[in-house]
């Protein structure tokens, strides 16, 4: 069966932008944190990359995408270190003719879906800044995209296969895509929703850090918030018109509802501190774009310019407002995943159930609002619900076997010290103009000799 | 008039501001600074080689007082800024001949 | 009507790359200035991405594309909303069978449209640094982007559509394009020109900042420019390349010259600062790869590799020493917008006349040097010169109706202070060893009962 | 002919990648550098794009792509200037109804090499940080891509030629890959080996910084490494999988083994690390993650996902240990461009050998380890030998007479003032709260007047 | 010798050092200090939660001078830093006892 | 007690800091500062307009110390520091009353 290039050439260009999101987040995320710990929280993300990386190759697409091994809850092993996957296609939908006129190389799929499981861990990072174990966090990533990741993006990602003739199933997919039937085009639920329920387990877990909320300090380096925010901007063109997995009017759509959200995000945040603080700020800006980008990424498809800009600024809105939810209910979720993504993915999930229109071609019910009655708002609200609570309640086990097992949060003479130099040994700036100060160095043992010399 | 100086750890600064405040001091004036002595530095490393870092951070705080507040203002330093642990610095005091508030060239103890 | 998936795929991927450009700019002109209006110098580019994405679903595409309305200076408002775009083809051209082989949804050109009217305000921000009221100049971006971006971008890139005969003019579009026939293949008038142009006038608005010309500060991150210029770069082939609106050779011939007239720029400046200030600075390698940049603009599709060279050469040189006019005139056009956009400008489109080729595929007359007579030159000094002085009147009324209106500049205290703090409050670093210095951390209102417990 | 325009969107799309690796180069080595050169590193890279772009469309393209001229050694000069290559296509090979179904315009195919022949020379300036005259190592790089660079792609990268027939040979490539029939991808051999290669000679010839190993200073922005890292990461998509030249299946396996082996990179260095020196560092996974992809570049459409794994996991290990080797034999090459470009460059061609699965669509011979003999294995270490004592000789004697006639190294008193004032009249960050500090402004001479006025 | 401190606004660090040369003075060192006094600082927002900045970025100018002329640069700084607003600064002096000059060895106003 | 303070050149820290130790000063606090003087400072140039950097980056380097200390200190500084080109710097020494350590209250010499 011959591939479509121009499908594949956006897929992968797609899978290329979806990687860059990750360090993107890293920036985000790092920016917002105190100087002494902008390592680390590079780090949490960058390990994301690595650890996902392998993982997905080993078992983690088979658990994912392989047909359903039961009830719709968990991919088989046919798939198992990407068996079967080389030379092959992903052959999309048929036509009326019973061809396959957007089919695209297995791999450029296998890549694509990756890229999801590697920034859904790396999103919970920002719930644990400054206090969290290096190696304690890479073993939650491990046990999190094994036991929630995986199974979570089967239920939500895995559609149903059907032959030539367009209804006869021959592989079966995941519960919520399939059963359910609710609409999530590019992961409010298995990416945001999941990532900020697990957020909040971790947040839990590890505890506040010392001193808050009354001692804090500002963000070390705002530039780069406002980079990493482009970096996730520019990014999720792949992440939500990617998902279309063809280039053609959808994608177009995905593209437009993704870019106007964003737009009205920054808006609806800036609006907020306008009125409340009195100033719109830079890390509000920031802010609000990702609220933006959160909440459109289940609806991007469903809805068109105009919804976008409603899901944007409702989002942009509501987030700017949940982010002070921590300090009401005194949980340190250090960079505000549940405000942002936990809240923003519900935001973005359920307005689908109002929102959504037939016309976009995307073959959606029509929501709420637009004459279609309770219905799919109703499948939208389980699909969160069952994700959030499976997410929370696993992370919640998870993190607490790590801490009462290697132990999940630093000293607390090391978290006063930073995490930068007590788990990575590095600290993240030099830039007096006095070098050398205390320096002595001392090169690797294996070259003693030519530095004695 | 005197100079009070005193070299503390930074997380310790505000609590040796409020300590300050407490007494009745106005102002101070307070700078970065590496102390080395006998709380060690740390090790980093860079591709394998190892890079010591034998300065600490610290904070310099400066106070200009009356010369009979002098002794007030040293024992509130040591007290906000102790910890008991090695490291938590110094204070001393030197005499200051001339002082003056640069807005009015108000001298000596007017220019607090 | 099928459309083109690889030519689909491209533009959707020129208009993330075109997306990345603002933020590419945010960072060029971020580090220039000094760390008191870092963040602010950030927000009034990135503020153009939510204000302009959100007019341009509302009514700017409209203005902008939709027939036009009359005497081809502006388009009606058949589209407003993006009414009847969804699930629509951009045909293109047809062939020769009547076909059209190169369409693409018209979502896809509405998003990279979208794109260049984002940055054409935002690069405008950069005369005006480090004085600006925020909100004064997001309202500048709403009524310029809607008085002159709109209507000149519907004068120079909205071109007559054609029914299958290729011949029967089925849509009208803007005079520029259409009537005047001057060829400005992706914005050296619509974009540079007009942005350089605007410039001037609210430099000259808002006037000198404290002190200048006598007192300067450095760029305060030097990187940063590198970065920015580095990411103008990467976005810049959408820009250009994409604006053939299919992935073909025209793309690849405009890709081609973009490359190597920028490559050229940063030796033309290069070359002027070795002579005249005796070293080659990185700031200058940055800003002659944006003059060689803005310089192909128009020219892209129309020259060749070599004729590239001539063009990104010319602009190095032209720019590096156009960027003195501001002391000799006295102007404060802080980060060299008229130096650099619009002197840049002008000399692409000029050049055009000089050195269109018709070889290249792209339908061109051939310009003088190629032995193409006067006749173009005449088209493209007309299209400058409307398109200048344009911008430069309703830009200069618009200026001054918010000077004396709202204010459009700070006071001398808050500029002094810096603008980070007092219209965003908020600063770009916290680099010090030393945290916690003089924070007295008061949480959102909301958190008080948790914090107080 | 008619192009293939999927095919060609993705070559265009990874053009644009690979350009956007040579700035995500200067900031992974720009970070390392301390604080007085950092800009100066930045410059060594950017200055290649500038060179090397102009260098290409005169003379470059051709010396490497047009028909081979003799031996299989130079292309001749048939394309000198960019000549017969607008509007012409590059066919790809035929299939077997005689016709190309992957042609693209020669230009997308001449742009995506020519970011290769940016890159190449751009890696070797990590060698030599802190201590060139910039002009000099500018000469360098005209010399060094001219000498070495263009006739080692040309043996590496030019492919003969076949018509409609698919055997008749219409124009012969370069020696390695159609005589020896050595395996190189996307530049094991012509870039990595190359560079490296090229790199320690340059450390020779420049010889050690002041106080090396003793004295040195920490890396000044260690996020700058990190956003390096992932900028090449990035890009480095457009570099291997671009280099299918196709939106296709070998592509996909591309993108694949390349994202695969990264993450297995980063593992294997932070293993290294945390076994040795007790600490996973932020370094050290940037550095990881670059090593995996220089080892994965020769071989990444040759092997499986497996695979993949295994080409990173080894690349990581031995280029965390190999980086140790310059203090046991006492060069300094400050970036370790040997440890990681021609190490990991090695561990990838050879494992081509051990490897290639003849499975995965690329048209390759099993490996050792696949039953395939030492055949491959053989022809393997004949190119890296070859490459690498080329690149080194002709390295060397360009250096040694840069060295002797205009100079290759700054004065010592230069040294420790910082190359970013005494080669570029710059510093990296002025970030001071105090501004002004000992500014005295003179604009350009031009101004005189409306300053004096 | 005698060594005159003075906290300062940074912007008036120029008008500072003009004030300085004109007097005939060779030489002086500056540092970024943070001071608390009357003047106010400031507040951030971030993410709804505020931060205040009580610390106002000064400069540190030193300089060493002989005896006799402390009191004609005390005033000369003095009048360079002064615009009357509140934050303005201080100027003091201390006694130094023993000055050198690292390069020669030279010692008291020698030194300078 | 005396306060002996240092303007040095900052690759001279590390040498510095040497001397000091085989002296047996068991601490030091460094700061980093600009230095005006007879060394002259670097032009700057940014996009064609000239930027003159009049100061010159040193570190100060204080030490306390025992009163029959100083000149010895003062000497080993000198020798350290000193590269015989223009801009090596200055050491001084003042007097210092009192002097305590903050973690124990020890005060004079005990407080070293
Ligand atoms: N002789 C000294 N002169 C100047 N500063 C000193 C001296 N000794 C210590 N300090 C400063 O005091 C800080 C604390 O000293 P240290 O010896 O580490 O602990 P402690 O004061 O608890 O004994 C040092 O980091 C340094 O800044
Ligand atoms: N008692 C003091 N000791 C040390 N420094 C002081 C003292 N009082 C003020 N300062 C310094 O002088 C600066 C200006 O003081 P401030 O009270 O704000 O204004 P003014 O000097 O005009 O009354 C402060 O920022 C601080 O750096
Ligand atoms: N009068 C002074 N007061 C305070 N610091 C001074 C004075 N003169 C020089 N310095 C400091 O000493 C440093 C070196 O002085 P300089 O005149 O350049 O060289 P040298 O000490 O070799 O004559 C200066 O950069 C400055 O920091």
């Amino acid at each position: 069966m011959g591939i479509n290039s121009g499908d594949t050439a956006w897929v992968l260009a797609s899978s290329a932008l979806v990687l860059l999101m990750t360090p993107g987040l890293a920036f985000f995320y790092g920016g917002m944190v105190r100087v002494k710990s902008v390592l680390n929280m590079l780090m949490m993300n960058f390990i994301c990359l690595a650890i996902v990386g392998v993982l997905w190759v080993l078992y983690g697409y088979s658990l994912t995408f392989a047909p359903d091994a039961k009830g719709g809850l968990i991919g088989d092993l046919s798939n198992i270190g990407l068996k079967s996957t080389i030379d092959q296609v992903s052959t999309g939908y048929p036509d009326s003719a019973g061809n396959y006129p957007h089919a695209i190389p297995v791999l450029a799929f296998v890549m694509f879906q990756l890229m999801f499981a590697i920034i859904t861990p790396a999103l919970i990072s920002g719930a644990i800044a400054d206090r969290a174990k290096f190696w304690a966090w890479g073993l939650f990533v491990v046990l999190w995209a094994t036991l929630v990741y995986f199974p979570v993006a089967h239920w939500v990602f895995a559609f149903d296969a059907v032959g030539p003739d367009g209804t006869t199933i021959v592989a079966h997919g995941g519960w919520i895509a399939n059963k359910l039937g609710a609409y999530d085009f590019a992961g409010g639920t298995a990416v945001h929703i999941n990532a900020g329920s697990a957020a909040l387990a971790l947040a839990l877990v590890l505890g506040r850090r010392k001193g808050w909320p009354k001692e804090r300090s500002r963000p070390h380096n705002v530039p780069f918030v406002l980079l990493g925010a482009s970096l996730l901007w520019f990014g999720w063109f792949g992440f939500n018109a990617g998902s279309s997995l063809k280039a053609d009017a959808i994608a177009a759509n995905a593209f437009t509802t993704t870019m106007v959200a964003t737009a009205a995000g920054v808006l609806g945040w800036l609006l907020v501190e306008q009125v409340r603080d009195g100033k719109p700020t830079t890390v509000g800006a920031a802010s609000g774009a990702v609220a933006g980008l959160v909440a459109i990424t289940p609806a991007c498809a469903f809805v068109n310019g105009l919804g976008g800009i409603v899901v944007g600024i409702v989002a942009g809105v509501l987030c700017a407002l949940a982010v002070g939810l921590k300090y009401r209910f005194g949980f340190d979720d250090s960079l505000d995943v549940v405000g942002v993504h936990l809240v923003g993915g519900l935001v973005g999930t359920l307005l689908v159930g109002f929102l959504a229109t037939s016309t976009t071609g995307a073959g959606t019910r029509d929501g709420l609002l637009m004459g279609g009655g309770f219905d799919q708002l109703r499948r939208q609200a389980i699909a969160a619900g069952a994700v959030m609570a499976y997410s929370f309640v696993i992370a919640f086990v998870i993190g607490k076997l790590i801490a009462v097992t290697i132990g999940f949060r630093v000293s607390d003479e090391d978290e006063g010290a930073g995490v930068d130099t007590t788990e990575h040994a590095e600290s993240g700036y030099e830039l007096g103009a006095v070098t050398g100060v205390g320096s002595a160095y001392r090169p690797v043992p294996l070259s003693n000799e030519a530095v004695d010399a | 008039m005197r100079l009070v100086t005193a070299i503390v750890k930074p997380f310790k600064l505000d609590d040796v501001k409020h300590a300050l405040e407490t007494l009745g001091v106005h102002g101070l004036t307070v700078s970065e600074v590496q102390g080395f002595g006998r709380q060690k530095g740390h090790t980093e490393v860079y591709r394998g080689a190892e890079y010591t870092v034998d300065f600490v951070p610290k904070v310099r705080v400066e106070v200009l007082v009356d010369d009979h507040d002098a002794e007030r203002v040293v024992d509130a330093l040591i007290t906000a800024a102790r910890t008991g642990k090695i490291g938590d610095g110094k204070v001393w005091v030197t005499p200051v001949e001339t002082l003056v508030r640069v807005r009015t060239g108000e001298r000596g103890a007017d220019a607090l």
